[in-house]
């Protein structure tokens, strides 16, 4: 058990001189709007102080906490952003549907992390549950009968804080982290993965979920309340074919995504992934039957998991068809055109 | 506060004859038997016969109207202050406190406890005597310190000398973060398969599989001899019921875990059987309950669960149907609600010293001084032409608890207990600590037999860890548990003789106490709470003139027993006073889930130190003792001839330990890398153990403490560095159904009688 | 009226108590005028009796010395001190007095519910049935009031002891007061017959119930003649004094005190003395009864105190017998003491008057 | 297994243990055996593992903060003094005496004293501070003599010694390997520099250079008190063996 006495950290850049990192982040990235508030940058902060202040990722009191390490810089997908877009590479594209649990779709975010759970590829995996107002939390998932909380799976349209959990349960875990996110949370573990060995090592199974955009808790709140949906009553969300859908105990409530455009954050308009390219498996409901989840699996781990849960018959598969997919992949790029050129203007 | 302090002194300060006041005040220091919490043992060593405070003219007596002092031994918990305050304004002026113990000053180590309070904030204190307990020689420095401040010398009689720090350099720091370690949304599971062979498992678990037919019950094996039959709320009942009908006579733990992040409650019954074949069994019956507060009780089918049901529904809010206690039981009015759950949180500990204020907790005194009664009991006493007797928990006979008894005439027709004016709150606190720091907690449990209590739990680390304790320790720790166990039965047997009103058999025991305290001194550093063992071994090696020393204790003390015998064993006032009163049925004494000694005077053969072995106990030569009658003088003879016992296996313990080669007392897997703690812990305890965590699952393990079974039941979530939930039944705990029992329908006075026959500790009970 | 004076003085006189040790200072302190006269009155032997010893004095300091002396004794069998360090050079002897100072010094609390008169009476009328038998003690040849039915007339008043202990504990009106009384009713049935009866085989076998006379008659003392009878009235005075084992009524550890749970301050010092008053008296009669009172060898330089030494030396003793039984047993139950006391005590005692008349008939 | 018989005395028999009560009393008021201790003008002798009041070297301790880490009352806190270094204060107000904090000091800078029967009238007294815990306190002594147990095999005899018992206590440092930090991943520091920060004896330092930060354990003067490893949030520290 040896160790070095000295040794040398690469420092990045510093986007302005004489400034704390996290000013140059602050300048550069958030107060640009280009940030997703994936909170990389908060999972990595050796001192935990960048938190979310007002729907924006901020560090109040860094004048006296920040150590000015520049590791939030280094970790930033949006720092030097180079928008992922398309279907990206990968191995296989299927649907199937759990045949243990029943999620929005096919229940296969679940499926996959318990059965890597399972497996012992990893030991825990991080979820985003929510309290009864639908606020996220995020939850460590040890095993499937944490499950019965019942808050875990479905799709909350909320942005959560996964990844400030992410160091925890790195440090925690004893065989691997499994991870689910948006787009965005998945390119933020890769960069953390890319920088630092501790998260190579430790993060074994990200799964992306397709994403179109994502929205600010009260924002949300307050646009559904306008149409009518109290959050309390909420039992699910989802969108179909262009059209939100909120459940309710009493009935349900629809209205055109498009008019969710002006609750909109910055950081999603920008955004061009649609599928999590850079994930180890990316799942969603476009691009197969009602029922059934898409399943598309890039990274080898992804791949082990799915024979597994082939092997095992734990779920049914179908057939998939990327081509549904096209539509919502050249909305979001098309959008973020729209976006940049509204900059311009 | 201090006006009332000082108008007491002044009394005696002022007026004609302030001379003779002062002086006859100063010899006369009578406190009143007022007994607060464990600090009370030291009390009676000081006025024991080691220390003698009657030299002084302090004279423990009687009650607070013929009293000038209250001595405040430690914990004043919220049920308590009421006593206490009303203690107070009974006594005649002028009157004086003195609180001894750390528990009374700042909390000591309950000092975040949601049940404490602070003396100094109820009756003004003339003096604070630290220690945990105090030794007797500080309570008496306590006590002439008050004659000192009588006479007019007010001072603290120690004086610090301030000395200047030598500094090298400067360099601002950042102070540390705190080293507890808590997992996000653990998970909590009380079925993992422990995977480990035990032969005659899969045969129980198969029969108990055939029994259940029809009921959804996952029965796991998580240990070898612990199965868990995981159920659903509604036929947890109908389990039970077929269970019980397999012979599984009845409960030895009834818990509840909260996991709010999972939104539920785990509800646990650990049932177990007294027939041969079932007794080293522990089966835990649990279902989880979501979203609701009421539970199915099994106190009908079980009605040893009734009192612990009843401790339940105070401290999680809950209902257990079936159960007919609809009230407060262990807590006081005003004790914040449902304290257990996990959303009530205790006051964090600091590690830097602020402003050089002392870290204490704001707590308000309780504000009015009503102990109320159960609803309903005075209009049916009343009805029955009954009357009440409130006996405590100021009196010189009821140790630290009430009792509400019924009596026809001079018959007991029914006692309430009223428990909970010790409890400390210790299940909650363990949970906020680090397992390390739960050892002296525990150990509080009972402090007249510390080392079975350290025990226990140490044991259930272990056995979480699976780690073997090196020989040598497992002899050191076998004759330290049996020097406790006897140190035990001499505190019981004396209080036993007090409550009898034979206050010489107390006055010897107490010469016999002294010396086993002289030796835990030796060999631990302090009298009564050792904390001495450790997961894995035991803090340091015993040295051969320590063993000398215990090897002439096991004989030393038998003349002086003798002696007792002859006073007060064979006494014939005393053979008249106990025998046939309290008889409990071998069925009674099952059935009420009374444990230990007391259950095998009433003729069940169930000593865990024989069926489930622990330690060094099955390679040491000694017999279980057991009784037919079940009356109070067997429940004191068989403990009696278990102190018998006892000291043979000390003296064979001895002689093992002087014939063993030195070496290793700390299991080299707990040391880890810090081996050089392997025959003394100085220097590495905080290294060593600091960081322990304990796999996932749930850890029972039973202990046989003094006065019976002791249950710790660990659940840990695998990855935080404290625990998440403690369970501890005690054996007085268990043993108070028993006791109310066997008093129904005895005289008045023979209720000192069982009492003392059971040895009931009320902090032992209350935890 | 000078007559009167000088008639009473002769009285007085005629009846001193002689000390011939003293003789030569006294028979100077007379010739004081005033000083003379009060020392006469104050060694007039009636008034001597009363005030002196066996009465008022000698029980005060008693009161002042036996709690001291039970302490001691039990503290020395129970392998400790006793009170010490107020007077080191002594063994503590003054305890008593700083407890008793304190309490005179201490509240006085009556509380709300208590029956207030009687709750502050009581502890003080006790003295009565205290005192009053003293007058009937003699001590050798020292009594205040002759009568040839004295014995029977101490045992009389020594029977209205638990009437006071009934109206404080009545007075106090609290649960354990209450249940302490009801307990000394109870036990003072047990004990009542069997003491009577054995007092009587005593009076049956001397022939005579003057006090005087039956300390003259036992050349061979009383305990000798009849042992059963001794036996008897040693466990009965046991119980009539509430000494353990039959220290029912107060049982510290059952009723906290019994009758005198709620007094405080000088009334409880009153009352914590009444179980010794009671111890004294029945002293006293036992060693008259059963002791030969101050019969013993005479020593002539001390007249009349010589009877009045051995009297109290063979009190002591009594005393000191009745209070070790603290360091010896345990408590009975209630039913447990009525039983002894109705059935082998009274049986003995019965027994004692069986043996009496026989030694009477046969001698 | 035994059966415990309960007696039943005959008439006989209850004669004799009557008088074996009554005989016992009299042998022990003729003869006591008293073991009464006479506390304030004599007090017991305590064993060297006496766990009374602490004094503290501050030339021994590192400020590893395990004193405090581990009390489990709370009671110890640490205070910054004026060169920013951490020392123990004790509440005596809540500590236990369990001297879980001496046996958690790697170099014996907490000592035990025999120190134990003291009365504070106030509350705030009972808080010592670092200060205060160098030099031993001063307490009222009334002892004239000492009474040491002794415990043969036949007995309990009370040895009393004339003269003051010492009530500090030698104690030996505790053997120990010497540890030092090192790193262990050294690509996964995001160079906070954490450890630099809260290493009380600047043995750790980090200097910036152009493209980055340069750390450096000096291993001469690293004490292992092992707060670095504790604080780094990337874990990448380990304590070694020197």
């Amino acid at each position: 058990m040896g160790g070095l006495l000295e040794w040398k950290v690469r420092a990045p850049d510093k986007p302005m001189k004489d400034r704390l990192y996290f000013d140059g982040l602050k300048a550069n990235v958030i107060d640009t709007g280009l940030c997703s508030r994936c909170l990389t940058c908060a999972c990595i902060c050796p001192v935990d102080g960048i938190r979310v202040v007002d729907d924006k990722v901020d560090f109040p009191d860094r004048e006296e906490r920040c150590r000015d390490c520049g590791a939030c810089i280094r970790v930033c997908p949006r720092f030097d952003y180079r928008p992922k877009y398309g279907m990206g590479d990968y191995l296989e594209f299927t649907a199937a549907r759990s045949k243990r649990f029943s999620g929005q779709d096919g229940g296969m975010v679940t499926e996959i992390m318990i059965s890597a759970i399972e497996m012992g590829m990893i030991d825990r995996g991080l979820f985003v549950g929510r309290d009864e107002r639908w606020r996220p939390q995020v939850f460590h998932l040890h095993d499937s009968s944490q499950l019965e909380v019942g808050t875990l799976s479905g799709t909350k349209y909320t942005f959560a804080t996964v990844l400030k959990e992410l160091k925890k349960a790195v440090l925690l875990t004893r065989n691997g982290v499994g991870v689910v996110g948006t787009p965005c949370i998945v390119s933020g573990v890769r960069k953390l993965q890319m920088e630092f060995p501790l998260f190579r090592d430790r993060v074994r199974l990200v799964i992306g979920l397709f994403c179109t955009e994502n929205f600010h808790y009260d924002e949300l709140m307050s646009f559904l309340e306008k149409k009518g949906i109290k959050p309390e009553m909420l039992i699910k969300t989802d969108i179909t074919k262009g059209r939100f859908i909120a459940t309710m105990v009493d009935g349900e409530v629809k209205f055109k995504v498009k008019e969710l455009e002006e609750i909109l954050p910055s950081g999603c308009s920008v955004c061009t992934d649609f599928t999590a390219v850079e994930s180890d498996v990316s799942v969603g409901s476009v691009g197969s039957e009602p029922g059934f989840s898409t399943v598309v699996v890039r990274g080898k781990s992804a791949e082990e998991v799915i024979a597994y849960i082939r092997e095992k018959g734990y779920a049914e598969f179908g057939e998939g068809d990327p081509g549904q997919l096209d539509f919502l992949i050249d909305y979001k790029v098309g959008r973020f055109y729209v976006k940049t050129k509204d900059d311009k203007d | 506060m201090n006006d009332e302090k000082n108008r007491n002194i002044d009394i005696l300060r002022t007026g004609p004859f302030s001379w003779l006041k002062r002086w006859s005040a100063r010899w006369s220091l009578w406190p009143c038997h007022f007994v607060t919490s464990c600090c009370g043992v030291e009390l009676a060593h000081a006025s024991g016969c080691g220390y003698d405070m009657e030299r002084l003219g302090t004279l423990t007596m009687g009650i607070s109207r013929q009293t000038n002092t209250i001595i405040v031994e430690g914990t004043i918990t919220r049920k308590m202050a009421r006593a206490l305050r009303i203690v107070w304004e009974q006594m005649p002026d002028p009157k004086f406190v003195n609180v001894i113990g750390a528990c009374g000053q700042r909390g000591g180590i309950f000092w975040n406890s949601y049940h404490i309070t602070h003396p100094h904030t109820i009756v003004p204190v003339d003096f604070f005597v630290p220690g945990c307990p105090v030794t007797p020689e500080a309570l008496i420095r306590g006590v002439r310190a008050l004659q000192k401040k009588i006479e007019g010398e007010d001072r603290d009689t120690i004086r610090f000398k301030k000395a200047n720090l030598q500094f090298k350099e400067r360099k601002k720091n950042m102070p540390p973060t705190s080293p507890k370690l808590l997992a996000p949304t653990p998970l909590i599971r009380n079925d993992i398969p422990g995977g480990v062979g035990w032969e005659d498992g899969d045969e129980l678990v198969e029969m108990v599989r055939s029994r259940l037919k029809g009921l959804t019950a996952s029965i796991t094996v998580t240990d070898e001899r612990r199965i868990t039959i995981r159920t659903r709320e509604d036929e947890i009942k109908e389990i039970a019921k077929r269970l019980s009908e397999i012979g599984f006579d009845h409960v030895k733990s009834v818990n509840l875990v909260d996991v709010p992040h999972e939104k539920k409650l785990i509800l646990e019954y650990v049932i177990s059987g007294y027939s041969k074949s079932l007794m080293p069994i522990l089966i835990t019956l649990t279902a989880d309950i979501r979203g609701k507060y009421d539970l199915p009780g099994l106190s009908d089918i079980w009605q040893s669960a009734d009192y612990t049901e009843r401790e339940l529904q105070d401290l999680f809010g809950v209902r257990f149907e079936g159960n007919s206690w609809n009230e407060i039981f262990m807590l006081a009015p005003d004790t914040p609600q449902s304290p257990l759950r996990k959303s009530f949180r205790l006051e964090e500990e600091e590690y830097i010293l602020k402003d050089g204020v002392p870290l204490t907790p704001h707590i308000d005194p309780p504000s009015d001084l009503n102990a109320p009664l159960p609803s309903g009991v005075l209009e049916e006493v009343e009805e029955m032409g009954e009357y009440l007797v409130l006996v405590g928990p100021h009196h010189t006979g009821s140790g630290h608890m009430r009792w509400i008894m019924r009596l026809d005439g001079d018959i007991i027709t029914e006692i309430i207990p009223d428990p909970g004016y010790v409890h400390r709150s210790m299940e909650k606190i363990a949970e906020s600590r680090l397992y390390i720091q739960n050892i002296p907690l525990f150990e509080r449990l009972c402090i007249v037999d510390p080392v079975n209590m350290n025990l226990g739990y140490v044991r259930a680390i272990e056995r979480a860890l699976k780690v073997d304790v090196p020989e040598r320790a497992a002899y050191i720790r076998t004759m330290m548990a049996e020097l406790s166990r006897i140190g035990c039965f001499i505190y019981d047997a004396g209080i036993f003789s007090l409550f009898m009103g034979h206050s010489t058999g107390f006055m010897y025991l107490w010469a016999i106490r002294e010396m086993l305290l002289e030796t835990f001194l030796r060999i631990t550093g302090s009298r009564c709470s050792p904390s001495f063992i450790l997961p894995g071994g035991v803090r340091r090696d015993v040295g051969d003139d320590l063993l000398d020393l215990i090897g002439n204790l096991t004989t030393a003390i038998l003349p002086r027993f003798k002696k007792f015998e002859d006073i007060f064993v064979r006494n014939p006032v005393l053979l008249a006073r106990v025998k046939g009163v309290g008889v409990l049925s071998r069925d009674e004494a099952v059935r009420y889930g009374i444990v230990g000694p007391f259950l095998r005077a009433s003729g069940v053969e169930y000593d865990i130190r024989k069926i489930e072995p622990y330690d060094a106990y099955d390679s040491l030569g000694w017999e279980m003792i057991t009784a037919d009658d079940g009356d109070s003088l067997v429940r004191f003879l068989v403990r009696l001839e278990e102190m018998r016992e006892s000291l043979g296996i000390v003296s064979q313990c001895v002689d093992v330990l002087k014939g063993m080669r030195k070496g290793d007392v700390i299991s080299e897997e707990i040391l880890g890398d810090y081996q050089e703690g392997s025959r003394d812990i100085r220097g590495s305890l905080y290294r060593v153990y600091g960081n322990l965590v304990l796999p996932r699952g749930e850890w029972t393990v039973l202990t046989e403490a003094a006065r019976g079974t002791l249950l710790f039941s660990i659940m840990s979530d695998g990855e935080s560095n404290v625990p998440y939930r403690v369970r501890v039944i005690t054996p007085s705990w268990m043993n108070l159904r028993g006791l109310i029992e066997a008093a129904r329908g005895e005289r008045m006075a023979d209720f000192w009688a069982i009492y003392g026959s059971f040895g009931y500790f009320p902090p032992e009970a209350d935890r | 009226m000078t007559g009167t004076v000088e008639a009473l003085i002769n009285l007085m006189m005629a009846d001193q108590v002689a000390i011939p040790l003293l003789d030569p200072i006294l028979n100077i302190l007379y010739g004081i005028p005033l000083l003379g006269h009060l020392l006469a009155l104050i060694l007039w032997k009636p008034l001597f009796a009363a005030l002196i010893c066996p009465g008022f004095a000698t029980l005060g300091g008693l009161l002042m010395l036996l709690p001291w002396i039970e302490r001691k004794l039990v503290a020395r069998i129970q392998w400790r001190i006793g009170p010490h360090e107020i007077l080191p050079q002594m063994g503590g002897v003054i305890q008593l007095l700083a407890d008793s100072l304190r309490f005179l010094f201490q509240e006085v609390i009556v509380h709300r519910d208590a029956k207030q008169p009687y709750f502050l009476q009581f502890p003080v009328l006790s003295f009565i049935p205290a005192l009053l038998p003293l007058l009937f003690i003699p001590a050798g040849t020292i009594i205040a009031i002759e009568s040839p039915y004295g014995a029977q007339i101490v045992l009389a008043m020594v029977t209205l002891f638990p009437l006071f202990i009934l109206g404080l504990g009545w007075a106090s009106n609290s649960r354990f007061a209450y249940i302490g009384t009801v307990r000394e009713a109870f036990v003072y049935f047990g004990y009542e017959i069997a003491l009577i009866v054995s007092a009587f085989a005593m009076i049956v076998l001397y022939g005579t119930s003057d006090p005087l006379a039956i300390s003259g008659m036992q050349q061979v003392p009383g305990i000798i003649l009849n042992p059963v009878a001794a036996l008897a009235f040693f466990i009965a005075s046991a119980m009539a004094t509430s000494r353990l084992p039959f220290e029912i009524p107060e049982a510290d550890q059952e009723l906290a005190g019994g009758p005198h749970v709620e007094y405080s301050g000088i009334l409880f010092g009153l009352i914590y003395v009444i179980s010794y008053e009671k111890v004294y008296i029945l002293s006293g009669l036992m060693t008259l009864l059963f002791l030969g009172g101050g019969s013993g060898p005479e020593i002539r330089v001390l007249g009349d105190l010589s009877g009045l030494i051995w009297f109290i030396l063979k009190t002591l003793l009594v005393m000191i017998a009745l209070i070790a039984l603290r360091a010896i047993y345990p408590r009975y139950r209630l039913d447990q003491a009525l039983r002894i006391g109705w059935n082998p005590v009274f049986t003995l005692s019965t027994i004692a008057v069986g043996v009496s008349l026989m030694e009477v008939l046969l001698l | 297994m035994r059966k415990v018989v309960a007696p039943d005395y005959t008439v006989f028999e209850h004669v004799k243990r009557h008088v074996e009560a009554v005989k016992t009393a009299i042998r022990e008021a003729i003869i006591p055996e008293s073991v009464t201790c006479s506390y304030p003008k004599e007090r017991r002798k305590m064993p060297a593992s006496f766990r009374g009041y602490l004094i503290f070297d501050p030339d021994r301790c590192i400020s590893c903060f395990g004193c405090a880490f581990i009390c489990p009352a709370n009671a110890i806190r640490m205070k910054e003094a004026e060169d920013g270094r951490y020392y123990p204060t004790i509440d005596y107000g809540k500590c236990i005496f369990c001297h879980f904090c001496l046996d958690s000091c790697p170099e014996g800078a907490l000592k035990p004293t025999k120190i134990h029967d003291v009365a504070y009238r106030d509350l705030d007294r009972m808080l010592t501070l670092t200060e205060e815990m160098i030099e031993p306190p001063e307490i009222i002594r009334e002892d004239k003599r000492y009474v040491e147990y002794v415990i043969d095999g036949r007995d309990l005899h009370l040895r009393r010694v004339d003269g003051e018992d010492e009530l500090l206590v030698d104690l030996p440092p505790p053997s120990k390997v010497e540890r030092i930090a090192s790193c262990i991943d050294p690509e996964s520091c995001t160079g906070c520099r954490i450890c630099e920060e809260v290493c009380e004896h600047g043995v750790i330092r980090s200097s910036v250079e152009e493209d980055g930060v340069r750390m450096v354990i000096d291993s001469e003067r690293c004490t292992g008190c092992g707060l670095c490893v504790k604080e780094c949030s990337m874990r990448v520290l380990r304590l070694v063996r020197r």
